[in-house]
Parts: structure tokens; sequence; C-alpha cells
């Protein structure tokens, strides 16, 4: 079902919405775009194509309390803190982002283990996506299978058509959006011009690149001095993997006594040296050249079997932000290359 | 604030007033004033004090030998260059000075810890709880008693 | 096996949320070697409905928790055809191990499992097994053994031996089960130690050595090697010499684990996750794999 | 600047075709607009790969630490030689094994400012004299270079290598400002407002620890962040998670930062953290006469003292 509402009408619709729904949406704080709840539907930048920090934390905070403890008299009592009270909507979300969650669902909701924390606020949550009609020099979804007006995975999608959006219920909760008096019926000009966006996004994105060759590649490279080439000036740190919206990876660890005190989880990174670090010394990967490895692997090679999905969506932050310049399309294309 | 009562924390050398382990015990601590012996008052590491404020103290008196009568030779003098770079570090992010205070006694100054500890805690009294550097807990309401 | 009687309240929450652990109670702590680095921790479900539902197999593994510490993950050292408490053996060596080992008797501690996948028994059923460990490695093995032994199960396999070295007589764990087994006529019991000790007639060599020396045959046989790196990469060779293929040699690996249900990721070797997958993997898995455990 | 690039290639190709060193740390061009990448060159062949610019913000002596086992050469502009000194002050380097190639520098580029003068986003920037040249889709605007370098380089007072095996160039000349000026705009603030503002700041921090990573002189084999025996902070996004790290961080680089401003520009919330650096700087600066990274064998000032100093205290 495809509708269209005047951008003048969306702040009210936000408004609307934020009546019933926790809201949460690209806010600027001191230059910092990320996904963070909104008290009002002017907090919303809706400029930023790519948010600082990706809507990942929405669902999996960076640090998250599991349970509070309390041990007396013998007694243990704990607390979780899994339950989700209110309906969540995440506003603009972007395609690449939305990808993403669909490769942590395949983590963190398994048959054998659900994580409630993050699988509770996914089901409270609905989404509603917004395309990238000018894609970013830095942004390359295409070359991995995905696009800026890929609609997989949510509940509402907008396009920015000029003076109003083209809104596309993809799911029963989108169309319960879409129920309201700010939506109208879109005429052939409103369909045309979504196209033509659609059209002029694709073409300033880069070519497919061929991900089955990348990941062979890599499965023989296991001993490859190129890993050398990248640790060698990788500085280490986690900015691409705490940015990256696939990385899931997270630390358990107490706050707190032994009589009281909060488990809690906070993201960890296969970059840093005492994430495998054991407490006998020993550490299975005791160099840079390994944790390099483990990422690209583990993003191009083993989540593609474990997942049966690429660990990357292309959404360009870690080639934004790596403070080294680190860029992973040069892996992708150096390996991706035929033979 | 009303049930506030300020806690204070005193890091003292264990050869400081020619003190023993005997000597803290005798010396009456006032409530909210705990007395921890440190082998040296140059041991003390600034994350120490650190951790101490975020745990709960409101305010620190950290007590050394006097220049030249070090156990250890110069361990104060050392220290005296580390508290003189932590003092105005942290009060350039905001701790009040008078949170954190550092003393160097000597054999005849036994009376003088008494006045330094009171005189900490009236001016803790003062400036109120210990709000800056933010104190402990992840989530604030299920944060337990100290 | 077979499904139980209705569990607990405590079962079904745990079910449902996979971080929440099961309170137990320490029952009893005993010093296993001599230098006192390793005990072993006899744990008692607090609510005794979640016993009835604990169904492991050897070579899972728990973790525990130290409330204010964390968690760590610990094989499980007793037997499921054992009954009572949960036995772990902890060697002392970080933040957790050695509040743990300050822990006495009545201690409530934290406990997530079973986890991980465990020895697979109905591969090995039929065929000769070797196990072979070395060090404090020997826990799951233990309860591997234990099982093994235990009725009718014996019958189940054909030749059973055990190699296990230790650097000397007193790091041995578990002796009082290595000498009831070395009593019995249906297992073979190699012990072996560094360097000759007064009072020691068993083996003297390191573990490779005395695996070459007993030459289990391979024609047939299962081979569970269990021990710290620098054994398992000299053992290797001599099982490949006697004809071993990698896909009869398992090995129960040791990583960092934080979550043990293969979503936090450190673990991750290839495309397993050592938690989820293993910890008990064959040679032939682990072929063309990052060397990372 | 093209001079400079060639006459740091072909010094790379001399060292590395004689032999003399094993390695040459230096920047190549980046993927991005305003970015150079650095890059390890162990083949005279690849020495064209090097390049200079006014991108060429990350403070390479952060690199010697991987290569103590070999003969390196380094292209050093005025900050990275003041950490060259610091590190060797601490030995953990050793001159004799250094090839150091100096280069003036006339400050590096905020990369995250430039964007935010542009009204779109922008692909192309190099520099024109005094001018810097922003171009994207559909525009073309010249800013002053001065209003658009990072607030290091704005404030720097050595620009030129303080220590080389060979200066590629004529010195720059070294403006005279206050070093602190920054740091003096938050003295004067009240107590109240400064905790407020540095609270703040600490409360963008994700503990990527790009900042530890980027900085030269965070060599430690453990750092106190990761410490588990004692634990001295708690370990997430929490303030006083936050703010601990942060302090610590500072803390601990107090009379051994030379002020460089890679932990700023590799910090990906763009948290101040020249603001947190330039206070110890200060701080040692007034209590002790001491400017970190200048003059070779002058130990940092923490890990001495004289005795008959009165450093007030109390």
């Amino acid at each position: 079902m495809k509708k269209t509402i005047a951008k003048r009408d969306v702040a009210r619709f936000l408004a609307r919405l934020l009546e019933d729904y926790t809201v949460y949406a690209p806010t600027r704080v001191a230059e910092i775009v990320s996904f963070r709840q909104i008290g009002s539907p002017n907090d919303v930048d809706w400029d930023t194509l790519v948010t600082r920090k990706p809507p990942k934390e929405v669902f999996f905070p960076q640090t998250e309390v599991l349970f509070s403890y309390e041990q007396a008299d013998g007694g243990l009592a704990l607390r979780s803190t899994e339950a989700v009270e209110t309906e969540r909507i995440v506003w603009g979300i972007r395609p690449c982002d939305v990808r993403a969650l669909l490769v942590q669902d395949r983590v963190f909701d398994t048959p054998d283990a659900r994580d409630v924390y993050f699988v509770n606020k996914r089901e409270k949550t609905t989404l509603v996506g917004i395309g990238c009609n000018k894609p970013l020099a830095t942004c390359f979804c295409t070359s991995l299978g995905g696009g800026p007006f890929e609609k997989q995975g949510l509940d509402l999608f907008l396009t920015d058509i000029g003076d109003s959006y083209l809104a596309e219920a993809l799911t029963g909760r989108g169309k319960k959006l879409l129920g309201e008096d700010y939506f109208k019926k879109p005429t052939k000009a409103d369909l045309k011009a979504a196209q033509e966006v659609e059209e002029a996004a694709l073409a300033r994105l880069p070519q497919p690149v061929d991900t089955e060759t990348v990941k062979q590649r890599l499965d023989e490279m296991i001993d490859s001095p190129f890993w050398d080439e990248i640790q060698a000036v990788c500085l280490g740190c986690g900015v691409c993997t705490f940015l990256c919206p696939v990385c899931h990876c997270f630390d358990i660890v107490d706050e707190g006594s032994a009589a009281c005190g909060q488990r809690i989880r906070n993201w960890d990174t296969c970059q840093y040296c005492v994430y495998t670090l054991e407490a006998s010394g020993h550490n299975p990967r005791p160099s840079g050249r390994e944790r390099v490895r483990q990422r690209l692997m583990h993003k191009l090679s083993y989540q593609p079997v474990t997942q049966g999905r690429l660990g990357c969506v292309g959404c360009g932050r870690c080639v934004q932000l790596c403070p080294v310049n680190i860029d992973i399309r040069q892996t992708l294309a150096e390996l991706g290359a035929s033979a | 604030m009303s049930d506030w009562h300020p806690k204070i924390v005193v890091f003292l050398c264990q050869w400081s007033l020619k003190s023993d382990s005997e000597w803290a015990r005798r010396f009456h601590q006032p409530d909210g004033v705990r007395v921890i012996e440190v082998p040296c008052s140059g041991r003390v590491n600034p994350l120490l004090l650190l951790s101490t404020v975020q745990h709960g103290a409101d305010g620190i008196l950290v007590v050394g030998c006097q220049p030249e009568h070090c156990h250890y030779k110069e361990g104060n003098y050392v220290g005296r260059r580390k508290f003189a770079t932590l003092k105005s570090f942290l009060q350039y992010v905001g701790l009040e000075e008078r949170r954190v205070q550092f003393a160097w006694l000597g054999e005849t100054d036994r009376g003088r810890l008494r006045a330094l500890v009171d005189g900490l805690l009236q001016d803790v009294r003062e400036l109120g709880p210990m709000q800056e550097l933010a104190v402990r807990g992840v989530l604030p309401n299920t944060v337990c008693a100290l | 096996m077979t499904s139980k009687a209705r569990p607990s309240a405590t079962a079904v929450e745990a079910a449902l949320n996979p971080y929440l652990p099961l309170p137990v109670r320490i029952e009893s702590v005993h010093v296993e070697t001599d230098d006192a680095m390793l005990k072993t921790f006899d744990l008692a479900f607090a609510n005794p409905g979640d016993a009835v539902d604990f169904d492991f197999v050897p070579g899972q593994f728990c973790e525990i928790s130290v409330f204010g510490k964390g968690e760590a993950p610990f094989g499980i050292a007793s037997s499921p055809t054992e009954p009572g408490p949960l036995k772990f053996t902890v060697n002392k060596a970080g933040v957790l191990t050695t509040a743990l080992h300050q822990m006495e008797e009545g201690e409530v501690l934290g406990l997530r499992g079973p986890l991980g996948n465990g020895f697979p028994l109905d591969v090995f059923e039929g065929h000769n097994l070797v196990i072979i460990g070395g060090g404090f490695a020997f826990t799951t093995l233990r309860s591997l053994t234990a099982y093994i032994l235990h009725g009718p199960n014996r019958d189940r396999l054909k030749d059973v031996t055990i190699i296990y070295g230790a650097r000397r007589p007193g790091l041995l764990l578990y002796k009082e089960d290595l000498a009831a087994w070395e009593q019995r006529k249906d297992i073979s019991v190699h012990l072996t130690i560094d360097s000759a000790a007064p009072e020691w007639t068993k083996h003297v060599g390191f573990v490779p050595d005395v695996v070459e020396k007993v030459a289990p045959k391979a024609k047939g046989t299962y081979a569970v090697i269990c021990g710290p790196p620098i054994m398992i990469r000299f053992t290797m060779p001599k099982l490949t010499a006697l004809g071993f293929p990698p896909e009869r040699i398992y090995s129960s690996l040791e990583r960092r684990m934080k979550c043990g249900i293969g979503k936090c990721g450190r673990c991750n070797i290839g495309p397993y996750y050592v938690c989820k997958d293993g910890p008990v993997f064959s040679y032939a898995q682990l072929e063309g794999k990052p060397r990372e455990f | 600047m093209q001079e400079l690039t060639e006459a740091i290639q072909r010094e790379a190709k001399r060292l590395l075709d004689s032999g003399e060193v094993d390695v040459v740390i230096g920047f190549t061009k980046g993927t991005l607009p305003m970015r150079a990448a650095p890059v390890v060159i162990r083949k005279a062949a690849d020495s064209e790969r090097l390049v200079w610019g006014p991108f060429c913000e990350n403070n390479l002596a952060r690199y010697l630490r991987g290569v103590r086992d070999k003969r390196v050469a380094i292209v050093a502009k005025g900050c990275d030689t003041r950490s060259i000194v610091a590190l060797i002050n601490e030995h953990q380097l050793e001159r004799e094994k250094l090839y150091i190639i100096g280069v003036p520098c006339e400050g590096m580029i905020d990369r995250r400012i430039v964007p935010r003068r542009a009204p779109g986003e922008v692909t192309s920037v190099h520099q024109d004299g005094d001018e810097v040249v922003v171009e994207g889709d559909g525009f073309s605007i010249r800013l002053p270079r001065s209003e658009v370098l990072y607030r290091s380089c704005a404030a720097c007072v050595h620009p030129n290598p303080v220590i080389y095996d060979v200066l590629l160039a004529e010195p720059v000349e070294v403006t005279s400002g206050d070093p602190f000026a920054y740091v003096r705009q938050i003295e004067e603030k009240p107590a109240a407002e400064r905790a407020a503002y540095f609270a703040s700041e600490a409360q963008r921090c994700i503990r990527c620890y790009a900042c530890r990573q980027a900085c030269p002189m965070c060599y430690c084999e453990e750092c106190f962040v990761d410490h588990t025996a004692p634990r001295w902070m708690e370990t997430g996004v929490t303030p006083a998670g936050q703010q601990a790290w942060q302090i610590g961080r500072a803390y601990h680089l107090v009379g051994r930062c030379v002020n460089c401003g890679a932990c700023e520009r590799a910090c990906p919330t763009e948290i101040d953290l020249v603001y947190l650096n330039g206070k110890s700087s200060r701080t040692v600066w007034e209590l002790f006469g001491f400017e970190a990274g200048v003059e070779v064998d002058k130990p940092p000032p923490l890990a001495v003292f004289l005795p008959d100093e009165d450093p007030d205290v109390s």
C-alpha cells in the first residue's frame, strides 16, 4: 500500500506517534548525529544520511544491564531488565542499517538461544525507513547486494519526492501508521518522481562485488602476508567495529560487590588485544595480524556461513571514521577482482 | 539531602608521625571518616583517588611524611610532584579545590592530623555531597548502598 | 536422554532468558593438587527442581557466576551417571578463579548450562577409545571416563585406554578415581610424570612419548586429546604416525568465552563458535581454519 | 607540497636502496578527500607511494613501537619528532636505530570543520597558498587556511622538527602565540561550568580507545583501563566510566604529552580531548618549566624531583 504525506504534515504526524510510541530518530548533539529517543518532532535531524553511530544501539545498547543481583541470608535474588513495556518506533532508519539488523536478528534470535534483551526490543519496534536520494561517496551498499531503496525488513518505507514523502506500508504495522489522516493517495506524478530519485541514486553507487570470490580467496588467505600490510598501519582501536551496524560482539561483566550489583554487557571488539586474552596469559590472537584478519574474515567469510548473510552492508562508517584511513572497499576491490 | 552525612577517606603514610597500625586504631575516627594506611604517600596511585571519589567519598586527604623524612628516602618527593599536577588537573575538570587535600606531617605534628580531618569534614559539609565525576552505578535505581 | 518431570519455576525462567544463572551452593571444596592451585568444587542446585532438569553429556561446560566478579566457563568434571552435585575443577589463574578459590562451603554461585556439544558418544560407539590428557585439562575427560565405566555403558565401546600425564605426581587430578580405574580389568590406564620421582613406579616422560610407547592401534580407534597447547602440538604428530586420521582425533578446545551461546563472538574460530559448535571438535573440522586456539 | 613529496620519495628511495634502513614510515594518498594514510614502505620501488600534504594528520611516532627490531626511517613533522624525543627519554626508542626525515609543518587541515562550512558533500579539497579550495557537487568555495586548521596545529609552537637526520625544507616561521590559549579559555570558567562541560564531552565517549591507540606515548603493555585486579573504573559507557577513562588517560600523559592532537583527531565522536591534555602540559610548564619532547636526555617531570622545590600541594 502506497500513500503520500506532505512534508509540512510530518511533524504533526510524528507528534501524534509520540503519544503512543517511544520514538527513536536521528538527532544532533554537539555535531554528532545518532539515533536517540526524541521528545518532540523538532529533535529530528533530517539532513544526515549516515548517522555517526548506527541504530543498532536502540536494540543492543552499548552498555546494557542484563539483571541486578542481590545476595542475602544465603538467598539469591535476580531481577532481569528484559521486559520492554512500550511500543517503539525507529524513525528514519536507512536501508543499509536495516540490512544490518537482519544479520543481527540471525545472531541474537536463534532457535537454540533467544537473546531476550535484543528480541524483546525488536518485537516491540516498528521500523520506518527512508530511502537515500543522494548516497555519499563513502556509501557502497550496492557493492554487497543492498540498495539505497531496499525495503526488506522495514514496516514503512519513505521516499523523499520533494514536497512530500511517498510512504509504502510493507507490513501490518506499517499499514496501521498509514491509517492516519495525514496520508493521501499518491498521484501518478508522485510514483514517477519516486522512481526517478531511485534511479538517480543508483547511478551514484558502485557496481556489485563478486562476494563469492572474495570469500573463496579469503578462505585461502589465512597465512597470507596481506594481513601484515593492514596490521602495519591499523591502530587496533574499536572505531570500525563499534560504529559498524552489524558488529554484535560484547563482553559480560559484573559491576558491584558479591552482595549486590548488576550484570551488564558492553560492546566489545575483536580488535582489542584483551578480547581473547585468557586468564593464563595465553592469547589465541596474539597480534594485530590475527585481529584484523578476524574482522574481515568474520564479515566476509564466516557470517555468510553462520548467518547466511554478509557481515558488511556498505554503510561506509568505518571508511569515514578510521583514524588511519583503512578502507574496506579497497580490500573488497582487491579480493573481488577477477583473477 | 537532609539525611546526607559526609564521607571522607584519609590515605595515611604508615611512617608519617612515626605511626604504626596501632596509631590508626588509637586515632578516634569520627563517623564518615575512613583511614587507610599506605606504605608511602608516593605509592598512592592517582587512579585510587579517582576510584575513591567514584565509590562515594565526598572528600579525600592524603598524608605523607615531611620532605627529607621519607622512610624510603624520596617517595614523598615523587608524590609531591604527582599530587601537585593531579590537584591542578582535578580542579580543572571541575572538582572543588577543597575536596582533595594533601598534607605533609612530621613527628611533632600529632595534633594536626585531627585538625586536618576536622577541617576537611567541615569543608565537605559546606560543599555538599560529591556530584562531580559521576558516582558509580549503571542504572541509578539499582545502585547498592555503599 | 529421557524427558524429566515438570521444570521448576526458576528453570522455566532461565530457559526463556539464557543469561539468567541458576543459584547453586558450594557443597564441598576439595584441594586437588599439592600446590593447591586446583580445587574441585561440588555444586548443588539451590532449587532441587533445577537438578532434575539438568541433563548433560560428558564434555559439556557451564558458565559459573561469582557474583561481583562475573562469569567464566568450566567443563563439567562429574559424569551424568554420578548422582549428587556437579563437579568443577578450577585452576586459580585470574580474578574470578582467585575469588572462587577463596569461597567456602555453603556460599552461593550462579550456574548457566549445560553448554556446548560434549563428546560424540554415538560416534565412538562400537570403537576403541584412547583418552589422552595432560595437566589440569583432565576435567571433562574425567566426566567421559566415569561415564564410560558406568554400568552397561562400558559395553558400548571396545578397548579403552587412558594416557594421562602431569609434571609430578602431586599435580595429577582425581587421584582416587585414577587408583580405582587402575584396578579395573576393562580399561588400561597409563599415568606419567615429566621426570622421575621417589616412589613413582609408573611411566616417566612427556605425554607424547608415552603415547608413542603405548602405541594404541589406530584401526577402529578414536582418540580424545585434551591438554596444554604444547602437549597437543607434540602429540598430534605421534598420533598421525600411529595412523590416526584427523577425523578420528577429537579435542576439547579452550577459549575465552562470555555468553556461552554463540552471541558474544569472542570464541569464534572460522565458522565455528567454540561455545556453541564445540568445545569438542575433530581435527578434521579444524583443518584449514585459523589456528586460533 | 609537490616538492616536499618528491623530496620525501627521493630520500626514502635512497635509504631503502642503500640498505641503510629496512622500512620507511610515511604517508600515502588516502581514499577520501582530506585524508592521507600512514604507510610502511619496505621496497625502494614503493617509495613513489609516499606523499606529503595538509592532511598528514597522524602522529607517525606511534608506529615506532611496532618496528623496534628494524632500522627505521620515519617522515616526521614537528610533533612527531617531539614524540620521538619523549619516547627516547622514556627509553622506548634508540636514537641510533632511527633515521628521521624531518619535514617542517604548516599545520594540518581539520577534516571535520571543512565539511561544516561547505554547502554540500565535499568531494575534493586542496591547498592554494593561504587558502583552501573546497569543491563538491555544484560548488567550489575558498576558505582561509588559518580558519580550518586543527586546534592543536593552530596553537603549535614547534612546527619544525626538533630532531632530525635530514630536513627536507626550510623551517617554517614559528608563531609566537600562547600555546595554551585554548586551555585558558576553559580555566576562566567557573568550576561548575567546567565540570558540566567535561561531563558532557565525556558522555560521547564510546570507549573505542582510538585516542589511546593513536597516541605515541600510550605504549603500556596493559593499559590501566584494562586492569582487572584492581579494576579502576566502571567498564561501560556510563558517566562514571567515561569520565574516569578520560581523566585517567589525560592524567597519565602529564609531562609526556606533546600536544600533537592525534588523540582528538582519532576520536570518532569528536570529544575535545586537547583541552584535557593541554591542561596537563600547561601545568608542568607552570610548575616545573618543562616542555615534553623538546630536549633529548631530559627526563619526564614526574620521574624526577628537586629536593628543595616546593610545588603547591596542600
